[in-house]
């Protein structure tokens, strides 16, 4: 096992491509997505609506490297800035296989 | 004279069904995989529907049709957001966010007019289905080109990145429901009567009861955003219904005098123009106008205008084209 | 006189089909939309079909079928409780949570039923299908006073918060199934016959077919559940068995010698007597009585109750029906 | 960034309108909510069901500052108790946009 | 002769409608589980509809067609598999698990020949239909054997437990397609005319239109698979396109010299033996083999091959079979 | 509030059964697990196909006592050999109910 951040990024849909894009531009390939999440905060509430999936959230979690978490932060920010969403790192350990 | 039994034909008491079942906060729920896979069906059927008269007909014909749908999507966001911005009191940017839905439409609304025009035994040109497909990007543009110009012109600060732009723009013309619409206009007009003969018993007979379900669910989502009603205030309330007429009749007009449609044809014109998109629209707004606030946008096209021009439009819009003819 | 060929008929082979593919462990899927879509489709369907039906009838003829819907619904749940208690080793909680599900009914048991007797060709009266709305309810209001009457007597604690109470009983009212099959009722029956034809193809042509694919998950429901069988205990399933057995020639003995049916409609009453609630009456007990265990009320429910009905209890109410006529 | 506290809360999918009044209530009412999720615990596995989607779980994450914790978890535990969960504590840094 | 206006036919048009949504990146999104019920739905009908035509015919008469679909089953794989070590340099281990692709069906392809035939008035021969049920396994079972000697031969080590094998045969057999289809034919056949007559509107009549849908979503997905084109290679490409023209040609020559098939039936078996399967057999290969990369036979089957059959390999097996005759 | 490991696993769908059963014969039956999750790592991108479900992520979280970590760890390897996928360990504190 060793350490690594574990960064929980909660952003609307629509962004999920945005955000795919931007992770590969700083070479971060791997990640995993929860699609159809729903969730409140200063945007009022989303939900799945039955027209269109466009106002829910998906949730991306990345682990990487300590010293990569900055870049990744870094290239997340705008996004955030005008979207919204939420922002997590916490630490935890990967293990190896 | 036109009399409002026609409130009792089964799509209206879908519809209502589903009004009420929110209301009464029942729990009943149709999955949401459901409505969009009904949502795929009625454009292609109406698609198909509407390229197997076209067969029959010039193609020059359809001209004035096409041109008259971009103007009207030209014209109606630029006076919708006039009237946003003299008469109330948002800011700007949700001026013109709301008004991009206004100038778009609804298919939603035009299949509840379909069978509308259907339960009174009435024809139509099919003009409009083109129409529909041409009518929901024109607006975009208009709602794009606007909120540039204001926050240039304000000096706002904007965060949407310059590239969502064209993007943006793509989407206007790639959308899923103008994509099916146009497939299916297409593949009614090309394939021979023969060959669609196997498909008609699907896309043909089920139409009008698929058409109940949609409605169902319609019902259903414009009753939860009535609860968001007050939010929307007063001035918007009014706006969601007295835009909608306005449009309406200019439409109804523009069909009988302009285009030369019947009765049922100008109806349908008029709906279009009257109709504000709720699928189209509001994700493009949102990631166009991020400053603009969703809640008030969806409540209004969904919420207000929707079950308005179901419920009290098409019979008005129907009611005036009879009476210019 | 009937013979058993009638296990041979499509819906209940489909149900046979489902079943298999569950023992043999196949990883054929439905996907829970589509389930819930068809259930949707379906309960509107049967609501459409009865309301057209009930439009040529007098209301006050249903009176007397009301009364005995609301009786047996209230009747049914206790006498499984005491049963229960009596003979079973379980506690008085468990008790009135799996005996509520007795006294409710299942839909997709009384489509079965109606599928049966299409086969037959048997006619039957409209007034069952009223019957159907209405027994989803007393039972849940029976089951929570019984509930409530026990804890006092015993002192038992309880978490449940007591303003869940009314939202229960509001539930038991407003439950999605329930408004579906009234909406159809009522859309069937004040729709004029002429608007109502566009809908047919989709609601009526299609109705056994999609009950077809029904009764295909339903038999999947029924294998899951099957492996949970042994946890249910000997008792249980012999009362999961005799239970129905018993409350359908209730049923109907009630449909030929006081409401007056033909051999189908007191097939139905039986049919909706012996049924046991899977949709509507677990999450019900699940708010309830937190403390019941759901693994044994939904195992007796859908894996004992349920199939047992389909393949054996029917054509028994029906054949004694037919002995009474 | 600033610490927050990660709350995660799995409960069952009939309880959700009830946690969403419960933390409203307390002023709580930025949340992420993951629906559809299986699992299994003390009271048996839960899984989406065919008819009825009530027997399965739903997963709240609520990011919240250290102070509001204890309320947060006072005003949720009522529910837990009845009908069971689980509920996770950990920290976490919010990313500031 | 045969002239290309085929291309015309509206299932081929909704193939190229989905394809072109993707290729012009729209935002068109069919739910999954929509596709998935339509599969649901298409593997019963064609079952069903076999199994009526085979309630005519003696059982006997079936038993060249299960033969020779077992032969084509266990040699196609084979054969791939040798074509592919020799002129492609690939390891073994991925050209087993994408040989065995070749080896088995897809249903897919065999509903578009369907509704090729049906266009064109062409009769056929039903023995195809089980045919199809029965290939789709042989070819797993001969891709496991392979697998294994390989491993074996070269020491390779695997992590594949040992009992997962057995697991997979077991699902080579209990896999939810072929139960449909088997069970659609079993009903078709045992059913009595009279009973299957109210569930026919439902499985024959909307049979055409629900393949439009399937084939639209085929389409897309043949789409999204082109953008991975490159990353299969020149060799791979090539194999894609010209593998199923061999097999499809002796699928025909054996459906005329062998099985005695007309011009419909004989195009059915070279359609059979030309397919690669999607569905069934690249889970199972990422089971048995995932040292394998599932980019590479995902894209073959479904981004080469499937649309390869459909717009160009269909018409030439028939054209073939037209020969022939 | 007591200290528990809390695992996050992410691991092909098509696994999912072998998972539960695996925790079985270490007397884990208590976890939580998303299905239809995406995601993207070494062995290219995941996501929900049209057609078989079988070729996405399922994500299982376990939280258990910091003493049974290393059995579940060393019982969930191997599948994570054969497969992929990603296995994150962090602290969490369980609210008792
Ligand atoms: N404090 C929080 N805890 C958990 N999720 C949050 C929080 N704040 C925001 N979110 C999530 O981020 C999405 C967008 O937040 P906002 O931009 O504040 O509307 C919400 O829909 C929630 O899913
Ligand atoms: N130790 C655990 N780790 C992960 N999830 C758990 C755990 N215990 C309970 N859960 C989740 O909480 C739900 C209810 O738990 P219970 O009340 O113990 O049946 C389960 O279905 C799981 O999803
Ligand atoms: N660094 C990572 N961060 C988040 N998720 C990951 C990471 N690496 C792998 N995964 C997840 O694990 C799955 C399998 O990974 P792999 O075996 O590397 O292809 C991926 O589809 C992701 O969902
Ligand atoms: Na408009
Ligand atoms: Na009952
Ligand atoms: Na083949």
């Amino acid at each position: 096992m060793f350490s690594v951040k574990r960064i929980e990024l909660v952003i609307e849909a629509v962004e999920k491509s945005n955000v795919i894009s931007t992770l590969k531009k700083i070479n971060i390939t791997s990640y995993t997505v929860y699609k159809h999440v729903g969730g409140s905060g200063e945007r009022g509430a989303r939900d799945e609506l039955a027209f269109g999936e466009k106002f829910e959230n998906v949730t991306f979690v990345i682990a990487c490297p300590e010293n990569r978490l900055g870049s990744v932060i870094e290239s997340l920010r705008p996004i955030l800035k005008s979207y919204g969403g939420m922002c997590l790192v916490s630490d935890a350990q990967w293990v190896i296989h | 004279m036109y009399n409002f039994s026609n409130l009792l034909t089964p799509s209206i008491m879908f519809f209502g069904l589903g009004f009420i079942a929110q209301l009464i906060r029942s729990d009943l729920k149709l999955p949401p995989e459901l409505t969009k896979s009904i949502t795929i069906y009625l454009l292609l059927s109406v698609g198909i529907h509407g390229g197997i008269e076209l067969s029959h007909i010039n193609i020059n014909e359809a001209v004035p049709s096409i041109m008259m749908a971009v103007l009207l999507g030209i014209a109606l966001p630029i006076i919708a957001y006039l009237v946003i911005v003299k008469f109330g009191n948002l800011d700007r940017l949700n001026a013109v966010a709301i008004a991009t839905h206004y100038g778009s439409v609804s298919a939603g609304t035009f299949l509840s007019a379909l069978a509308f025009l259907e339960v009174l035994h009435v024809d139509y040109e099919k003009h409009p289905i083109i129409m529909l497909a041409i009518m929901e990007s024109p607006a975009i543009l208009v709602g794009l080109l606007l909120a540039t110009t204001i926050r240039k012109k304000y000096a706002l600060n904007s965060n949407v990145v310059e590239s969502n732009k064209y993007e943006l723009i793509k989407e206007a013309f790639t959308n899923g429901s103008i994509l099916l619409l146009i497939g299916g206009l297409f593949i009614g007009d090309i394939a021979t009567e023969k060959s669609l003969k196997s498909i008609l018993p699907f896309f043909d007979q089920l139409f009008m009861g698929v058409l109940c379900i949609f409605l169902l669910a319609m019902g259903m989502e414009a009753g939860k955003k009535i609860s968001d009603f007050k939010m929307a205030g007063k001035f918007l309330i009014c706006f969601g219904m007295l835009m909608p007429i306005f449009s309406g009749f200019t439409g109804v007009l523009i069909g009988v005098h302009i285009l030369g449609f019947s009765i049922g044809g100008a109806t349908l014109v008029g709906v279009l123009a009257a109709s504000a998109s709720y699928i189209a629209v509001p994700p493009a707004m949102r990631m166009a106008i991020p400053e603009a606030n969703p809640s008030i946008y969806l409540t209004l096209a969904l919420g207000v205008t929707f079950p308005f021009n179901v419920v009290i439009g098409i019979p008005l819009y129907y009611g005036f084209a009879r009476f210019l003819n």
